[in-house]
């Protein structure tokens, strides 16, 4: 964003935050939770909650096509939360946005029908070493349908992008390039604007995971000229099984459908099909018409807050936690990027991380351990898997000592 | 009359009525009197597509003045066309292209232009300013 | 099913029912809301809804492989649905339920794998002439891609399928058959237990769309031997986004993964990736984990309320309906099947179904007008659409006496 | 000790912490006491398939009853595992694959059970009892 700086207008009321949200005032084992899982999903306001509960005891019905006042209401709020994501993204039309099930669901939209349509035999598909599961195997399967080649953008020891190899991979054979704005297992915010630009020089479209951005920093899809973006609901205050999937408009337009039914048709007969308009062309079925309509509310929330003075806070707060964690003894970081958010991921000595994620989880601690669906990268790093704290503007300094206490009675009980 | 007079009228006519059901028998009754387009205008070209409903519409230059001729299937949907005819036709390009449609909502059929795709009304005026672009360029 | 009568044992209270579903309680343009768009979508019961405010109030987590309590919680409730949902249907195995978005989703799902893994060219896939668009669109693409043929089961003019002629069709060159198994147009119940059987016979595999059916009888996919059946949580009392698959299991593990990402998989290398067991290989990415855990609270209500007692009271409520609206004059039906369920289509005089909806509504009674999705049907009757009035067990006579009252008074004013 | 003894006097061992932490140090100390596998049988055909942690597991059949040896490269699933080889080793083929395995669930560690696919040690049952019916199969 060009203007961030003057945006960040006001700071976090932290503790009046925490009150919208009924989770953290629960107890695991008999102490208050502590949640650092918030890449695995965050926890939801009740204005989400609220927006649920209103829609299902005083509008719940199908859209489009109604013709009673019930399917005319679920229609236009629907549609409003549309636009509202439109908005949040900067889309320069509602029909850029396409409402999906999740990242993965998006993904795999993307993969499938850009692939098809513009995959050829010894094309290639440039990702990197750090993606999810989701943004590498839906490009594995249609390669491999297309006989096209998946290159990989190699990290260096810190977890960054190697630039240098990026630039050499970046030859005409690339058809697209798909990469994660920000590391769910390393917290590596990556040079998006520069591989965006460098791909535009050779006319090569970009599609960027947006699962661990649009909740930690604000994102303009046209400032950035990003083609397609992906990002889930779950993951931004938002209800479970709702996503976005963002593509420009002359790609949408230029690919071919992804699934049949109801509502992306326009005529239908026996022997031939027309199909609907923008965004209704890649919306085939009953959308998830709850879920639309609470991310619209998640969506209202994060605005409300402010998208920069969440960043401002989250900065805070990682590194005060990188601070704390750092004086740990034997503690090493995976992933040590000059650019991060969200995460941070760690392992003790030679503690197993799911050894050190049980013995949090009995100090009321929630993290996530493993592998975080990025194999590769655990491969690359040579290790199990790692611990993940991730962090949300709800959590507190206060929470992160409890993280340290427990991580360093963790250490004593398993060292 | 002005496009606003007729709006104006239009909006004072349904003032008169208290139930939704008598508004309904008026929307229909001005259904009855919109000037018909004639039967070999009746083509998928001038066909406006609405989910539900189908609307003929058709436009006739003269004098500096657009005329416009239409039909529906459904007659609710044909009172509504009526009622936009009324209003826009025989004005002049420039005024159609850039007239403020505001009876619809005073008279509370907003609902009618809110349902994003089940109904044709807000192509049809689309459509309508559309002509009165085409013509204006002639015109000049 | 075999024994249904004998499980007759209750009678449904339904004004009690109808306590639980608060949007029965409002009201439209100043009147209680009489909602007869069932077809299209349910309404929720408080159980359901408090479900879900449960899950995002005290356990929301992220599913599988989470070491924390609130994951542990989490995935336990979102394997407890499947199981409610299995046993609902009588599946023999948790794992051949899979979790989609809608039956539009399902179909898609087998429209393409089993397409892919067992269509060649010259082959052809049965549907009838009464399918959704959502049981058309995707066969026709497979189709398409495979030089496969899609085959129309004809029908008559009471919209029931024509039998002889299903016959004909059924040819050794056919590799699958879907039909539905309840109109969602005419409320026409098809013999899919003779379709079944004869299919069977020649090996080829029968998928149903069940969305129109669950809701309404009982259903055992083991006692109809049936390969894959689809419906959506929406329509019976679950919220918007959650969707069933079930198939044989030797039919899921022969088709290959649908789309790619995390939890689909057992192993991720740049190289190779194998793929998860069933039912995961068919869950990419994060689940819809609250609709999910909110279908078999759904699921539970209708076992609380007894299917066969569902069965029969709105079988008693429909021939109610019929009677009463064959008794307007010009008032005719389309679709006069001999055993029907669910929904009644009809037409007054010349009025246009949009006109009569709109008039219907204004009355505060909702239905459905229009070709609901089944265009190539529409055609068949060469009528543009129809009033669909749908109906649920919390419906009630007297409310099927407003219903008749304002088409008596909709053809006053439209004709 | 039959399998029934073995589960009742871990179950009495662990009536003696009160605390979370006591429990866990317990488990962690009988992953210790764990007869360790021969490296050599460290193979991927003995592993078994957790998410998170790895598990291997050799039986050994001498004199009609079975022995197990195992490692873990987590020390908690380490301590989970030493206590079902504890419970489960020595005993015949027929016993073990009929055993009924209560003491997880007594001792307060049932959510290891629970955890859909987080947790190898169902997986681990599952293994030692396939090789308590296979030797009984060999016996008959
Ligand atoms: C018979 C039938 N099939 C399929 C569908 C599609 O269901 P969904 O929109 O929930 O995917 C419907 C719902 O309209 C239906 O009635
Ligand atoms: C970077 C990244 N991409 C993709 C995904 C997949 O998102 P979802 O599971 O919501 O489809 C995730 C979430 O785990 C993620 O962190």
């Amino acid at each position: 964003m060009t203007n961030s700086d003057a945006i960040t207008d006001h700071v976090l009321d932290v503790e009046k935050i925490r009150k919208d949200f009924p989770i953290l005032q629960t107890k695991v084992y008999g102490k208050p939770l502590v949640y650092f899982d918030n890449a695995a999903t965050t926890q939801k306001p009740l204005q989400v909650l609220q927006t649920l509960d209103k829609y299902y005891t005083e509008y719940n019905s199908n859209v489009h096509r109604g013709v009673h006042l019930l399917s005319q209401q679920a229609t236009e709020a629907y549609e409003v939360a549309r636009k509202k994501i439109a908005a949040f993204i900067n889309a320069k039309s509602d029909h850029e946005v396409i409402f999906t099930k999740g990242t993965t669901n998006s993904i795999n939209l993307v993969a499938y029908t850009y692939g098809r349509k513009f995959l050829k035999e010894g094309d290639e598909v440039l990702i990197s070493a750090m993606e999810h599961h989701s943004n590498i195997v839906p490009w594995q399967i249609i390669c491999e349908e297309k006989k096209a080649i998946l290159k990989v953008i190699p990290i260096n020891e810190k977890g960054e992008l190697r630039m240098d190899e990026f630039d050499k991979l970046l030859t005409p054979k690339v058809k697209i390039i798909a990469v994660t704005y920000v590391s769910n297992s390393l917290g590596t915010v990556n040079p998006v604007r520069e591989i965006i630009a460098k791909a535009h020089a050779l006319n090569i479209p970009v599609l960027l995971d947006g699962a661990q951005a649009v909740q930690h920093m604000p994102l303009d899809v046209q400032e950035l000229d990003v083609d397609f973006l992906a990002f889930s609901g779950h993951k931004m205050y938002g209800p479970t099984g709702i996503g976005i999937l963002y593509g420009k408009e002359k790609w949408l337009n230029e690919m071919p459908p992804y699934e049949g039914g109801g509502d992306m048709i326009s005529h239908v007969t026996f022997a031939k099909t027309t199909y609907n308009e923008l965004p209704f062309k890649f919306e085939a079925g009953t959308p998830d018409i709850s879920g639309a309509i609470a991310l619209g509310a998640a969506v209202d929330y994060i605005q409300q807050a402010g998208i920069h003075a969440i960043q401002q806070w989250e900065e805070e707060l990682i590194a005060y936690a990188y601070d704390k964690l750092a004086a740990i003894p034997s503690l090493r970081f995976i992933g040590d990027a000059k650019h991060r958010a969200g995460a941070i991921s760690f392992l003790a000595g030679n503690i197993h991380p799911f050894d050190m994620g049980e013995i949090l989880d009995k100090q009321s601690i929630a993290v996530r351990t493993g592998h975080h669906c990025t194999q590769p990268l655990m491969e690359i790093f040579n290790i199990p898997g790692t611990v993940r704290a991730s962090f949300s503007f709800y959590n507190t300094k206060a929470e992160v000592d409890e993280l340290v206490r427990a991580v360093e009675k963790a250490k004593r009980m398993l060292e | 009359m002005t496009i606003k007079e007729q709006q104006d009228s239009i909006i004072e006519e349904f003032s008169f009525f208290s139930g939704w059901d008598e508004k309904y028998e008026h929307i229909i009754q001005m259904g009855k009197d919109l000037p018909l387009i004639d039967p070999k205008y009746k083509t998928d070209e001038n066909l406006i597509r609405g989910c539900q409903s189908r609307v003929w519409l058709h436009a006739d230059y003269k004098g500096g003045k657009i005329y416009f001729t239409a039909d529906s299937d459904a007659v609710i949907t044909k009172g509504l066309v009526g009622m936009v005819v009324r209003v826009l036709s025989g004005q002049t390009p420039k005024d159609i292209a850039g007239a403020d449609i505001y009876f619809i909502d005073e008279i509370g059929l907003k609902s009618h232009l809110s349902i994003t795709r089940s109904n044709g009304l807000l192509s049809m005026l689309k459509q309508m300013k559309m002509y009165g672009v085409a013509y204006q360029a002639k015109e000049i």
